[in-house]
């Protein structure tokens, strides 16, 4: 019988390995696996690069991991929030490498990668220094830059509802990157609130079918990052 | 020399009325974050809008009351809002889908520059120690169909933001169609800079004085 | 208010012009739009291209279309079926022009169209008669060829359940190419069994966002293709 | 020649059997039309595939009562199917980044001819009046990870379909992994065609007979 749950988050994260590729999903605080991320800081997987929108807030979640130094790069849209203090510091003293990527871009190379398409054209970044050094080409007229796929080795992704196959429903604006991120990632692990039985997600409304997801983990009181960030907490 | 007896030009709210009013009835609509989310208060009666917000929700709604906030329920800015009924949630790759595909008739942004080209610089200073950082930006102004830019006419150290050619790095090239300032509406043409609207007790020469490039006045019956 | 909802059929049809590009939802029976096939056959609109995975069966619907000589050229993955001669007829007296496209690249290159992506690559068709003149590139090592999005003016699609707003729900496999050819074409047509008021349409379930569709018209008990053709009922 | 009075290879089923006993447990397995489809009738007890039709559902089922078919619920032959408990729905690209991104396990395809190489041609005779459709078939070879195919070893008129070079267009170039006909198992590698596993009745001089291409036979230690 097919069944993707693991029943702990180290057992989740267990076969990240040094210099692995990891998507994380979330737009800043929405969607964001907190307890994954927790899981990776304990587990402690090095020179990682992560693909994820932002660098986190404060010193819990992703912040923290970047913290820790377990991450050599980010690929990223905005590396710059209101409570983000780790990555501007470790950035402006040359201890981690930024990738930018426009949002749109960074969403559609994710796309690319899980669907098997190595590379594509976007309007996006033309004649701004974010297409510097890319490959450019007139298609009617107007120019675009060619843009390759990403894949990754992990995600790390928070959804609301899983079942034994992996299907996923989320929750509202923390949908964002995470059906993305599963699809182009060779082990996406899922934390999610509920776990129900095979049958009762109905299937006209399943967003990630579960092809795409290798490792559920069920946490059903996620911790609030906002509020970790309010209260000056850090991880570990 | 500014007058300070009498009020000059408009307030924010006054700008986001100027933007709401220009904006048709039906249109889909990104707003950036800051004075472009003001516009949704003044949308004039019987408009319907509906609002995209990049990191997946069409038909947002009005902020929600102090404390009923839902910490997944985010717009752009990552703050607190609501949906509308008949709303719709989806992941980034379909958000983006409807920016770059050319589904969005209208994105509100707020500028650092503008140049009478129409190029938009809104996400970089390009000094040395500042973060990059882009967000939603570039795609922005490279999908959407009519991009109108809100901003004050001069930074706070009396700078032209309105200028020949942007210093600042690009967010993108002739992207921009007309800008909404404190003292003027501007309509970018390829023949340049032409005043849609003055605002109250601004001068055509006053504006020229605050602003980096040449502007153009509308023949009468062009207006 | 805004408000997509037409009234009639011929109403929903009648900007579309000659020598225009028409997307034609569904895969085989499931998902075919035939009263908005219909429809256009009334309307008579000529040199069309038509992009649909398959050329219909029978003498209705879509085989009804271009048995009505409105069809210039159409693209698609198979024209070939178990009760389709009046293509194959067309063609092989070379009445209709053909352009076959596997089909998840058909799939693709619609999704491209809507997503402002002029053009991109895949490893299908490499080293096969279908990638004849067509630009190829190595990536990683492994050969893959440029195609192009492909965008049209109009778009027939039948879906399920539809608000004012245009979002909509499908049902089944009847989804196929729907929600892709919405979003690829400028005014998407979509009739439906079913128009609820808004809000009645939960937003995390929602398949087809509001944005991507012009026209809804409610057909609420749609001819079954299948009879149709067992019948030999044909159209006009 | 052919000896009437035993019974020489294995049936359709047979076949699909043997195909069904080389797919792993939990796997993802896209089904092609005809003999293929065969395979779902003999997945041996206590292992769960899933399938994936391309037309747009993970999680099919097996046909429904006569009479109690969804139009709109179908295969990619266009016959009535279910869905299973913990199935998905999905639209076409969808269901192709599946596909094309390598996330099938294992996909069964009919065959017109094999080549020696693996090359694969199942969609074409290339005859000047064929209608061509291609339809999923270039995609699948080009994305499942691996490609196993199940074909009568002949044609009706006794013409060899496993060959040295394809005679007719390809599907794809060096795709196939392993063959299973009603004579034998044939694993494809990049030395040539070795014989995995003989049909009831049929000698090895009996295969070479009825087969286009040279043939292997594995080292004991190999098999």
């Amino acid at each position: 019988m097919i069944n993707k749950q693991v029943n702990s988050l180290s057992e989740a994260v267990v076969d990240i390995f040094d210099g692995a590729i990891v998507m994380i999903g979330g737009f800043g605080e929405a969607g964001s696996p907190i307890e994954l991320i927790h899981a990776l800081i304990d587990h402690g997987a090095k020179n990682l690069t992560v693909v994820s929108n932002n660098t986190g807030s404060g010193h819990v979640g992703l912040a923290a991991l970047i913290e820790n130094k377990q991450v050599k790069k980010i690929i990223c849209s905005f590396p710059r929030t209101a409570n983000s203090t780790v990555f501007p510091e470790l950035y402006n003293a040359g201890k981690i490498e930024l990738e930018l990527v426009p949002q749109g871009t960074l969403a559609e190379r994710i796309r690319a990668g899980g669907a098997g398409i190595p590379a594509f054209y976007v309007p996006a970044s033309v004649n701004t220094p974010l297409a510097e050094g890319k490959e450019s080409r007139m298609f009617n007229e107007q120019e675009y830059v060619l843009e390759y796929g990403i894949k990754a080795d992990f995600a790390l992704v928070k959804a609301e509802t899983a079942d034994r196959y992996g299907n996923l429903l989320y929750h509202a604006t923390a949908r964002n990157f995470g059906p993305i991120m599963c699809t182009a990632s060779k082990v996406a692990i899922v934390q999610v609130k509920k776990i129900v039985e095979a049958g009762q997600i109905d299937p006209e409304t399943v967003v990630t079918p579960g092809i795409f997801v290798q490792k559920v983990i069920e946490v059903i009181n996620p911790a609030d990052e906002s509020k970790l960030v309010e209260e000056e907490m850090s991880y570990p | 020399m500014i007058n300070n007896d009498i009020k000059i030009g408009w307030d924010r709210a006054e700008m986001a009325q100027k933007v709401a009013l220009d904006i048709p009835d039906g249109s889909y609509v990104n707003l950036g974050i800051g004075i472009p989310e003001l516009v949704a208060d003044f949308v004039p009666e019987g408009r319907e809008l509906i609002y995209q917000t990049e990191n997946g929700l069409l038909g947002m709604g009005p902020v929600p009351e102090e404390g009923k906030g839902d910490r997944e329920l985010v717009n752009a800015g990552k703050k607190y809002i609501t949906s509308i009924p008949g709303a719709a949630y989806f992941h980034h790759a379909d958000s983006f889908t409807m920016i770059r595909g050319g589904h969005i008739d209208v994105c509100v942004l707020g500028a650092m520059q503008v140049s009478k080209h129409g190029d938009l610089a809104n996400w970089s200073t390009g000094a040395k120690d500042a973060i990059p950082a882009v967000g939603g930006a570039m795609d922005l102004v490279a999908g959407v169909k009519r991009i109108f830019v809100i901003t004050q006419h001069n930074t706070k150290h009396g700078d032209p933001k309105i200028v020949e050619e942007c210093s600042f790095p690009l967010t993108g090239k002739e992207v921009v169609e007309r800008i909404y300032s404190n003292l003027a509406i501007l309509d970018i043409k390829k023949e340049g800079l032409f005043v849609r609207e003055l605002a109250p007790n601004v001068s055509f020469e006053y504006l020229e004085e605050h602003t980096g490039a040449k502007l153009n006045q509308y023949l009468k019956t062009q207006v």
